[in-house]
Formats: C-alpha cells, structure tokens, sequence
C-alpha cells in the first residue's frame, strides 16, 4: 500500500540472497571487532612508547571504525531500504558532537 | 493495512518475515528513530563526563581505579554476545525457531555475565571510596557507565520475554520484528560500550 | 444528516465528531471510551483539551503578573510568589499548551493530509498523550503542597539545584521528564507515519505543508528532548541523590546545564513555530484560493530553519562569558536563519498576492500572523548580535521578543488552526461573528501588551523582577502593557464561549466548508473511525482540489474497498503514566519526614517509587506479551456509513 | 480598523520615543565606550530591522487591500507555482543586510572580550550575593559592597564571580551583562564615563530579592578617588558620643560576626567601612535613618529574600538609636 511495499524484483532478490547468506561477514566482522578493540588496549598498554595527543586520535579513530563495522554488517545499515535509519543516525551523531564538542569547550575550561 | 490481518495467521512465512507486515516495518523504522533519540541521550551523557571528567576532588583518580583485564573481559564478552544476536537475526530469516531460541539465550548469558562484572566492577570501586557522591567526576561515570547497565539489564529482561513469546507463540510475522528489534538494540547497547570502553576506560588510564 | 442523526451524535459535545453512528451510551462507557481511545482523531480532541486546561492556568498566572507589575512598588502579589507565577506561566504554556496543541493539530490532520488510515502506532500515540497530561498535572501538584517551582522555566542551576532551590523545583524536574518521555515518543509516531504510511502518490513533495513541517518538528523532538532529558536526570540525581554535577564545591559546573538546556530549548522554539508555519501555510493558500507560491522552497526553508535551529543555541548564553570566537560564530549561525524564515514570509505573501482572499475568522488570525511574526523575527535578529545582546539579555526587550513568536506567531496560528480545522475535527463550524469579536479584542490586546515592553526593555527594566522602583520612566508602559493583557483575556474568553455555544448546536457542519485542497476536506463530516473507506490516490500537490477541479466529487480509490482494520482500545497507556506519575512520587519523597510511620516507612525504603515504576514496567510486559489483534470494520458497514456523506 | 490600529501603532511609537528623548537611561543613553558600541550596534541593526519591516508591510498591505475577494466572485484565481527570480531577489537581499550586521557584530564580539592592560586600569573583583554585590580592589586592599566606586573615564577590568548562583552583573549606561558564575570567573572591561552616579543591576533570576539587587556605580574624578582610596585604608576613628559609643557595643553583640567594619577585612555580609557615605540602604533605597532604621527591624520587609536576620525584636529603642548613630559614624 505504500511505495516501500511495492518493492519489485530487486528487492525479491536480495531478500533470497538474505535468506542464504551464511554466518560468514558477521563473524568477519566479530574478527574485526575484536582486532581492532585489542589495538586500542594494546596502545593503552603500550602508551609511554607513544605521543598521548596520538593515542587519543588513534583510540578515537578505532573506536569509530568499530562503530562502523557493527552498524553497517551487525545492524544490516549497509542494506537497502536504510535510507532513513542512515539519514536519522547521521542526524543523531551530529547532535551528539555538538554536544560533545560543547562539553569539551565551553565546560571544561 | 489488510495484510497485517492475512499474514499473521497461517501460510509460508516470507523470507524476511520481520519487514513482511507494515505494522512489521513500522515497528523497525520507528526503533531505528527511538536508537538515534538513544544515541544524543548517550552523546549528551558522554558530554556530560567530558566536562567533569577531572574534577575529581581528592577522590580516587580514574588511573588508581580501572582495571584493564576487567574491562577487555567485559569488552569481549559484550561484543560475542553481539555476534550471538545477529546469529539469532540469521536464523530467523532462515525460519529456524529453535535456533533463534538459542542463540538468544546464548546472548541473555553473555549479557548476565557482563552484568555481574559491572556490578563487581562497582562495588570495588565503592569499596576504593569513589562513590556516586564523591565528586562531580564519579557522579558522572556512574550515571554513564550505571545508565549503559541499566540498558543491558532491560535488554536482557526484554530477550527473555521473547524467547518466551517464540517458545509459545512461534515464529510469526509478530515475533519476527520483536526479534530483528531486540536485536538492533542489543547491537546499539554493544555499540555504546564501544565508545564507553574508548573514552571512559582507555582514555582514563592514559591520566 | 437526518434530524435523528443529529440528536444520537450530540450525546457528547467532542464525542460526536468521531461517532458515527450508535446508540446513546452512559458516562462511563463514554468516559471509557475516552481513557482507552487510541483513535488519533479522538487523541487529538483529547492534547486540544488538555493544552486548553493549562492554557487557562498558564493564563491566570501570566495575568497576576501583569497585575503586580501594572504600577511600580505594588505589592499585590510578594516576590516569592511572583517567582513561582514566571516560573510555571513559562513552563505551562511552553511544555503543556503549546506542545499539546500543536500535537492536537498533528493528531488531527497529519493521517488525513497524507492519505492514512490511522498514525504508525496508536498505543504509543495514547501514551504520548497520557504521559504529557500526567506530567503537567505533576507540574502543578506543587499548588497543593504549597511549594512550586521557582527558580524560571529555564531553571538555572544552582538557584535551581540541590543547595539553593526549594522543594518545589522536583515537581518541574519530574513532571518535564515525564512528559518529555511522552512528547519525544508521539514524536516517532509521527515520523514513521509520515515515512511508511503516505497514501499512494503521496511523494514527500506533494505533502502539504503542514505535513511537511509536522515532520521536521517530529524530528526536531527527537534529537532536541534527549539533552534536556539528561539535563533534568543530572538535575533530579542532584537533588535526590546526592550527586555532584552542578554543585561547584564538589567540582561540578554551573554552565553545563544551560548548555544541555539550551540545545534542547532553541530547537524547541523551532518545534513550536514550525507547525505554525505549517498551519499558516494551509490557511492562507485556502482562503486565497491559490496555491502555495514557492512550494519547494518553503519545504527546503523548513529543512533549513530545523537545521541551523541546532547550531545556535548558545545566543541565548552570550553573557555566560564563552569567549569572543563562541559569540562571534553563534552570533552569525543564528542571523543566517533569518534567511530561510524571510523566504517562508515572502512566500506567504505573495500566495495572497493575486489571490481572491477571504477574510474568515481562520484568515483573519493566519493574515495578521505574518506582519507580528516579522516583528518578532526582526527583534530576533537584534537580539542575535551578541554585543548588542549583552544590553538586551534578560530584559523587557526579550520578553516582547519571544511573545511576539510565541504568541503573535503560534497562538495565532493555533487560533487560526482551530477556526480552519474545527469543522473537521468536531463536525461543526465556530461562531465566525465571536471570532472576528476574539480577533478584535485579542489582537489589539496582544500587541497593547508587548509592543511598549521592546522599549522598557531598552529603558533598562530586567525580566523576572517582581517590582520595579518608581522614577524610571516605566511606569506608564508597564500600565498599558497590564491593560493589554487583560484585552487579550477578554479576547481568550468570547473565544471560549464561541467553543461553548458551538458545543451546544447540532454537528452539521459540511464536509469541505472552506473549498479545502488538501485530503482532509475529502472526507465526510464527521470523518469515519477508519477515515478512509479505500485509500486515495494521489496524483499531484493539492490532491482534493486538483480532483474537484476536475470535477469529481470523490478522490479516486488506489484500492478495492476491504475489511479495515483497526487497532483496539487499550487502557494500558493511561496506567503506565499513572506509574510514573507515582514513581516520581516516591522519589521526591523519599527523605519526607512524614508524621506517620507507615507511610514514612513506605517512601524512606522507596517502596511507592518500585511500586509506581513495577506498574510501568508490568504494563508494558503486558503490552509486549499480549498480542493485540485488533478488530476489522467490513466494507458492508462503511458502504452504509458514505452514504450519508 | 486596520488603518486606524497602524496610526495607533505609531502614536505610541512616538509616544515611547517623547519618553526616551526625555533622558530615561538605561541602554539608550550610554555614557562609556562599551555601551556606546552596544548602542551603536542596537540602532545599526534597528535600523536595518525598520527597512526590513517597511517593506515587508508595504507588500503586506497591499496584498491584503488590493487582492481581497469581490461580492459575487466566485472564479478561481490564477494558480502560481512560484517565482525564481523573486525567490533568489529575497534570499540575496536579506543575505547582504545580514552580512552588513553580522560583520560589524564579529569586530565588536572580539572588541568587547578584550581586557584591557592600561596603565591606570582599575582592577576589580565583583562577587554575587544572594543579594547584594560585593567589590574587592586587590590593588587597594579594599573590600567594599553595593558602591563601585571608580575614577572617572578610565577603563575597568572587573573579575566576575559568585558565592552563590549565578547572577548577572549589568551597568546599562556603561556596559552590558555579564553573568557571574559559582566556580567560575570571567574578566571583563568597560570604560567609565563622567563624574556621575550611575545604576547597576542583577540581570540574572538568582531568588526573591533578584528585582532589588541593585547597585550604584559613583565615577569620581581622579583626585577624589585617590582620596576615597586612602579613607577607605584609614582605620575607624573612635566613636566621638556617648550614644555612638554605645552603638559600637550593639553592633560588637550583634551586627560584628557578619559585617566587618574595616576595608581589609573579609565579611560574610556587606562588608560596613565607609557606610556612612554610601548612597543606598541595600542597594536601592535611599541612605537614610528612617530605612536604616527599617531595614534593621526587619531586612526582609524591605527586601524580600535578604539573608540577614530581623533585629527588631532583639533590640531596644535606644539601642537602634544608638546602633544608627555608630553606623553614622562607618566614614
């Protein structure tokens, strides 16, 4: 009844291949996951080898790879039909870096 | 809206049977829209222990504090039980209801267990003299971290109810979207952990 | 409409615009009806009666203030008082009148306009609304306990914190959270049935534009309410818990909470006025008979003026000392939504240019909308320059600022939204002879009261002070400005007997009295519980009056007439909220010394707290274990039910 | 009605500017370089905003006049989709005006964050009471209330603090708002104008007594601020009556724990050296015996919220007339 439901062919097909996927790209993805978590403490453990202000970017960087890699495999984000779930949590981590960036500024002087 | 009626009762479930009903898609958009709600509500907390971060106040420091083999421990477990969702997802879309069963009850374990260590992890600390009162830093790294908790005991509560449900009911094109659900959002809770274990912990014992 | 007709739909006064046919019912079936409803036409009347109930309170207190202030060192009302009447006056109309009544208008139309049957989630939609009701009578629970909210809706901390607020700040602590819980979720409602639910045809740029700005509020509310939820949790774990976020000697900070207030509080003011774009947009291209001039760019202004509305919330914090680089850059982010907002204005214009306007009530209200708000949009652009703002802060100036917005731009609107939509909503027509009385009175009034506070503002006299001295000049304004006041209370009451005796004549009112574009003028008067029998088919901006243009009297089906279904009724919402309500009863008073035992006993061990929470979380186990089937209404019964039409 | 409510409008327009012009301060009549800035920029953007507004009603009006429906018209109008060229007219020209305020707003938002090093600078740190102002000059080692005393035409770098909540410090002839925040300080400069007495406010909501927490600025020329500099050091002469000797006794019982009575001692309330010729009896009601005398028997009668107790059931007749007397006596 509405134009999502309308899905055509394409759609069809990506929901067999859905169907048949195996566990495979999720646990690529847990392999990743657990990689790079294992860098960030590693880098922690190792930081007097380090700059702090590179550790800092490093973990930051790692952690948002993370991020990337569960939303987009674990949380189906790269599918189609995400349009709007992309759209909102895009929406979503720029309210939350304002107010990061807000904390980080303006509060903690 | 039809449809919702037809398929509920009967016939070959569809091969994504979480999006087959528009109540079913509904419910997935309107959870997508409540995680990124969720994701300014965690963004505003984090802000929040940013700024108070170092005011301590005497207290313990957070380097005095954390413990590494607790925290990757926690880490790991969470993240395993990550993958243990979206393996019930996987057999969902297989229409494997037993599997499903297990692999949620596989991932409620894991969550207890990341449970018990956090609750661990905070009765050490009170015992160390950092309580929620301490200062503005502990009040606002147990409202972080407590919050996180808070968020893993209600999902585990929420998985079990619905292995109930499937035990009962089965899998139906009303179960389905409960189960893609509880599963986005316990992949959301392991992905705040993400930025709790990096920015809270990590960055903590950097001083 | 058959005489007997007549007489079975007038059982209730609200009842009967969505009641089509049955039989006369006793009160508490009807009252059932109405606790359990989770048809979104009837939660609309519901948000209309709720925001008009605290409009009423609102009301009186913003009158009291006006009485103390119309002469200098008068001493009617003392200062503690007069900071308990500012505090709930701005928190009641901004939190429980405003938002209700935008989210009445949302409820009423939003499923029409887009071709739906129902919203995306009707329990939710009910829950919505009970949390909102409960968390503005919470609110104002502190009139009985004789200790209320007192440090201004903004509650700045610490006046409002731990050490130096009084008890009553818990009431505006707890009862925010909770109907900020009910708000954000009605807001998800919205967005996923403007997203997944549009009849076919329905593009998002063939949305009306009420539809289109519903939908960038919805939005608004999601990512605006979360800060402010944390804000007031920060807040309640201050004063109940013994946390240290704001407390300064334990290290907290002061600032932070006007940061988390204000990136909610600005897109907030952008949540409330984009729906009265919206409605202002419909009414205006209605009665000019043309279509919206600018179309798209009145959608991409909307987009826009949610966008920046998050990138500026600092000007309402110049003078906290954030540095010259922070006020320079929010002083410009917030000039630049002037440009967005002028579109939106000019665009209003020049609909009416070349148009055939008629001055009904609704337009009345709606024309009269656009030269108030250009007065408040310009004071807001003042205001945004922050060295200038320094003088202007927290005074008189932005008093008249922000009701030149608030009430010159949405209380119009809504008037306008209620004379334009009554008809559908209610199945009868206001009185158009008391509402141009209403617009006479309250007009003038408005402008009497607000327009000489821009110069006490500039004269030096801050907001928020009980009295002033005498020998400064304000004493005159102060006085017209009081007697403004009481012209726009008078206007607020003959519209309040227009509703009454509206109320009391037969609901008669035609399907289409406006000549209507959009889908809701399609549908019969009163709109059946499914609204529409088959879904319509959309074929273009303005869909209903492209159809009767080219003469049809119906919009074309997408779909053969079936069974509808519908969701049932469910009394769940309401006991959900009644758990909060009482949870948030416990925890204020836990630490009570409360002269019997037993009941000290019960909240000293948080045991009306879990028990308030334990309802909450039962009824939502219920909720989630209990399928709800719904019922279907079959084609029989709604062929019958057109035939009326 | 429409016509004769604009004429309305500007009558009182006018009326309000009659009431400006006869010289009622605040923001519109400023004195120092700060608020001359300020007042600057409020007429710049004023004026832009009255342009804005005269065309917007022009077309406004004439929409609504010329385009309302005849009696008996009943055809369609002519549909219009929209206008590029008038759109892009109507973002462009907004956009520069704009452009013009914003850039003046940039310069003076740096301007007005600098503090200023000049070699005559007085330094001041402004405390927040619930309330009442507190003023330390650290150079002087002068701790005084209520009265900012300053040399005239000099610039002045006062460090904005709070005891308690926030509060918001405000000379509108003078310079603007800025807040004063528990736990956090801020510098700001302003630049004094001529000898004269000006007001200050809280502009901030801090609690029952915001509305009267008022203060007096006096500017002084140089020589009679350096004289009230070195009064302010002198210690107290002894009472010189019987009467005032015996108020200095009441005020030792009662009044010594909160109000120290000489410029380098801290005090919990208004620090009282140098009472004697101050302007105000807290803040804003003339210095006389009568409100002394009242504003002892009960402060909160006079200013709700004031913290101080209510002597007036604690002392005598005598002993108030006496105790007035000694604080007469606080040059």
């Amino acid at each position: 009844m509405t134009n999502e439901q309308a899905g055509g062919a394409a759609a069809d097909a990506v929901r067999r291949r859905r169907v048949h996927e195996g566990p495979r790209n999720h646990l690529i993805s847990y392999a990743i996951s657990l990689v790079l978590t294992a860098l960030a403490f590693l880098a922690v453990i190792y930081q007097d080898a380090l700059e702090g202000w590179f550790i800092v970017g490093f973990l930051m960087l790692l952690a948002v790879i993370q991020a990337l890699v569960q939303a987009l495999y674990w949380m189906h984000m790269k599918d189609k039909g995400h349009m709007q779930p992309r759209i909102f949590m895009m929406a979503g981590v720029v309210v939350t870096f304002t107010c990061v960036v807000m904390a980080l500024l303006w509060c903690w002087w | 809206m039809s449809d919702v009626h037809a398929h509920a009762h009967g016939g070959e479930l569809p091969p994504e049977p979480e999006r087959a009903t528009l109540d079913g898609r509904n419910r997935i958009l309107g959870f997508w829209m409540f995680m990124a709600g969720e994701s300014v509500l965690f963004g505003s907390l984090f802000a929040t222990f940013l700024a108070l971060r170092h005011s301590v106040m005497g207290g313990p420091e957070p380097k005095e504090l954390f413990s590494l083999p607790l925290v990757a421990l926690a880490t790991f477990i969470l993240l395993t039980s990550s993958l243990t969702s979206v393996m019930a997802v996987q057999a969902m879309h297989r229409h494997d209801n037993r599997r499903i069963q297990l692999w949620l009850a596989v991932t409620v374990a894991l969550g207890l267990a990341f449970l018990i260590l956090e609750i661990y992890e905070f009765v050490h600390y009170v015992h160390e003299g950092h309580t929620f009162s301490t200062s503005a830093f502990s009040s606002a790294f147990y409202t972080l971290v407590g919050f996180h908790g808070a968020h893993v005991l209600f999902g585990i509560v929420w998985i079990s109810l619905i292995i109930g449900q499937l035990m009962v009911k089965g899998l139906n094109v009303i179960t389905a979207p409960k189960v893609y659900i509880v599963s986005l959002y316990w992949h959301f809770v392991d992905l705040v952990w993400v930025f709790i274990f990096t920015v809270v912990y990590l960055m903590g014992m950097m001083g | 409409m058959t005489s007997e007709e007549k007489g079975v739909t007038s059982v209730a006064h609200a009842y009967s615009a969505t009641v089509a046919a049955g039989t006369r019912r006793g009160f508490w079936a009807v009252l059932k009806d109405w606790l359990t409803t989770v048809d979104h036409k009837k939660i609309a009347i519901l948000y209309l009666l709720g925001g008009t109930f605290f409009f009423a309170i609102g009301g009186i207190e913003a009158l009291l203030i006006r009485y103390q202030l119309m002469f200098p060192e008068f001493d009617a009302i003392p200062a503690q008082l007069f900071n308990e009447l500012i505090t709930m006056h701005g928190t009641t109309m901004i939190f429980f009148v405003a938002m209700p009544l935008v989210f009445a208008f949302m409820n009423a139309v939003v499923p029409l306009q887009i071709g739906a049957r129902d919203v995306a989630f009707p329990f939710v939609n009910a829950l919505g609304f009970w949390l909102f009701f409960l968390g503005g009578l919470m609110l104002n629970l502190g009139w009985f306990f004789q200790t209320v909210p007192d440090a201004g809706w903004t509650a700045y901390v610490p006046l409002s914190g731990a050490d130096y607020g009084s008890f009553g700040v818990n009431f505006y602590v707890m009862g925010l959270q909770i109907s900020g819980l009910g708000t954000l979720i009605g807001a998800i409602n919205f967005i996923v049935t403007i997203v997944n639910m549009r009849a076919p045809g329905m593009t998002f740029m063939r949305m009306p534009l009420f539809t289109w700005t519903s939908f960038i509020t919805s939005v608004l509310i999601l990512f605006a309410f979360p800060p402010l939820t944390v804000g007031l949790v920060l807040l309640m774990f201050d004063r109940l818990f013994g946390a240290n976020f704001f407390d300064v000697t334990q290290g907290g900070n002061v600032v932070l909470w006007q940061h988390f207030f204000w990136i909610f509080g600005h897109p907030e003011v952008y949540i409330l006025i984009l729906p009265a774009f919206g409605i202002i947009s419909e009414v205006v291209s209605t009665f000019s008979g043309k279509r919206l001039f600018g179309y798209s760019s009145m959608v991409f202004a909307t987009v826009l003026i949610g966008f920046l509305g998050f990138m500026v919330w600092a000007h309402h914090m110049f003078t906290t000392g954030m540095g010259a680089v922070a006020n320079a850059l929010f002083s410009v982010a917030t000039m630049l939504i002037a440009i967005p907002t002028g579109i939106k204005v000019f665009n209003w214009i020049f609909t009416l240019w070349g148009g055939k306007i008629r001055f009904t009530a609704a337009n009345l209200f709606a024309v009269s909308f656009i030269p108030t708000f250009v007065m408040g949009g310009v004071t807001g652009v003042m205001l945004a320059s922050a060295p200038a703002n320094f003088q202007f802060h927290d005074t008189y100036f932005v008093v008249a600022h922000f009701h030149y917005v608030i009430v010159g731009g949405i209380v119009m609107a809504l008037l306008a939204g209620c004379f334009y939509w009554w008809p559908k909503m209610f199945g009868r027509m206001l009185d158009e002879r008391l509402g141009k009385w209403t617009f006479w009175t309250f007009y003038p009034g408005f402008h009497l009261t607000f327009f000489v506070q821009h110069f006490l503002g500039l004269m030096g006299m801050p907001r928020r002070v009980y009295t002033y001295l005498d020998g400064q000049g304000w004493n005159t304004m102060n006085l017209i400005s009081s007697i403004g006041a009481f012209l726009m209370a008078i206007g607020v009451i003959i519209f309040l007997v227009n509703v009454f005796k509206t109320a009391a004549k037969p609901a008669d009112a035609p399907s289409d009295p406006w000549d209507g574009r959009t889908l809701e003028w399609s549908l019969p008067t009163p709109v059946p519980e499914y609204n529409f029998r088959q879904l319509p088919l959309v074929r273009g901006l303005d869909a209903w009056w492209l159809e009767k243009r080219e003469g049809r009297t119906h919009m074309t089906p997408a779909e053969p007439p079936g069974p509808i279904h519908m969701p049932s009724p469910s009394i769940l919402p309401l006991w959900m909220s009644v758990g909060l309500f009482i949870a948030a009863i416990g925890f204020m008073y836990a630490k009570e010394p409360f002269s019997i035992g037993f009941i000290r006993f019960l909240f000293e061990h948080y045991v009306i707290a879990a028990g308030g929470l334990a309802l909450f979380f039962v009824c939502m186990i219920i909720r989630s274990l209990k399928d709800d089937h719904g019922y279907h209404i079959h084609p029989e019964e709604a062929e019958g039910e057109a035939a009326h039409q | 009605m429409k016509r004769w409510y604009k004429a309305g409008r500007t009558a009182l327009i006018l009326a309000a500017a009659a009431v400006l012009l006869a010289g009622c301060g605040g923001a519109l009549d400023p004195r120092g370089d700060r608020a001359q800035d300020q007042y600057f920029l409020i007429m710049l953007s004023f004026g832009i905003m009255i342009l804005v507004m005269l065309v917007v009603f022009t077309l406004f009006f004439t929409a609504i006049i010329r385009f309302r429906r005849r009696r008996g018209d009943t055809g369609d109008p002519k549909q219009v989709a929209g206008n590029h060229r008038l759109e892009i007219i109507w973002t462009v020209i907004p956009f520069t005006l704009i452009l013009i305020l914003a850039s003046f707003t940039v310069v003076y938002a740096f301007k007005h964050d600098e503090v200023i090093a000049a070699e005559d600078a007085v330094n001041v740190q402004v405390v927040g009471h619930q309330f009442w102002w507190e003023f330390n000059y650290a150079d002087y080692g002068i701790r005084t209330a209520q009265d900012l005393v300053l040399p005239a035409n000099t610039w002045v770098n006062v460090e904005l603090t709070s005891a308690d909540v926030i509060h918001s410090f405000w000379i509108p002839q003078l310079t603007g708002k800025t807040d004063t925040n528990p736990g956090l300080t801020k510098t700001v400069a302003f630049k004094t104008g001529d000898p004269d007495v000006y007001l200050g406010k809280c502009a901030e909501l801090c609690g029952e007594g915001h509305a009267l927490m008022d203060f007096k600025v006096v500017v002084k020329n140089r020589e009679e601020f350096e004289a009230w500099v070195a009064g302010m050091k002198e210690p107290a002469p002894a009472p010189a009556t019987p009467a005032a000797a015996a108020g200095q006794e009441v005020f030792g019982n009662y009044c010594i724990s909160c109000h120290a009575v000489e410029s380098d001692k801290m005090s919990l309330g208004p620090n009282l050296k140098g009472f004697a010729d101050r302007l105000t009896v807290g803040g804003f009601r003339e210095n006389n015996d009568m409100w002394l005398r009242e504003w002892i028997i009960d402060p909160q009668e006079v200013k709700p919220g004031a913290t101080m107790p209510a002597f007036g059931d604690l002392l005598s007749e005598e002993e108030l007339d006496n105790l007035i007397e000694y604080i007469r006596t606080l040059k």
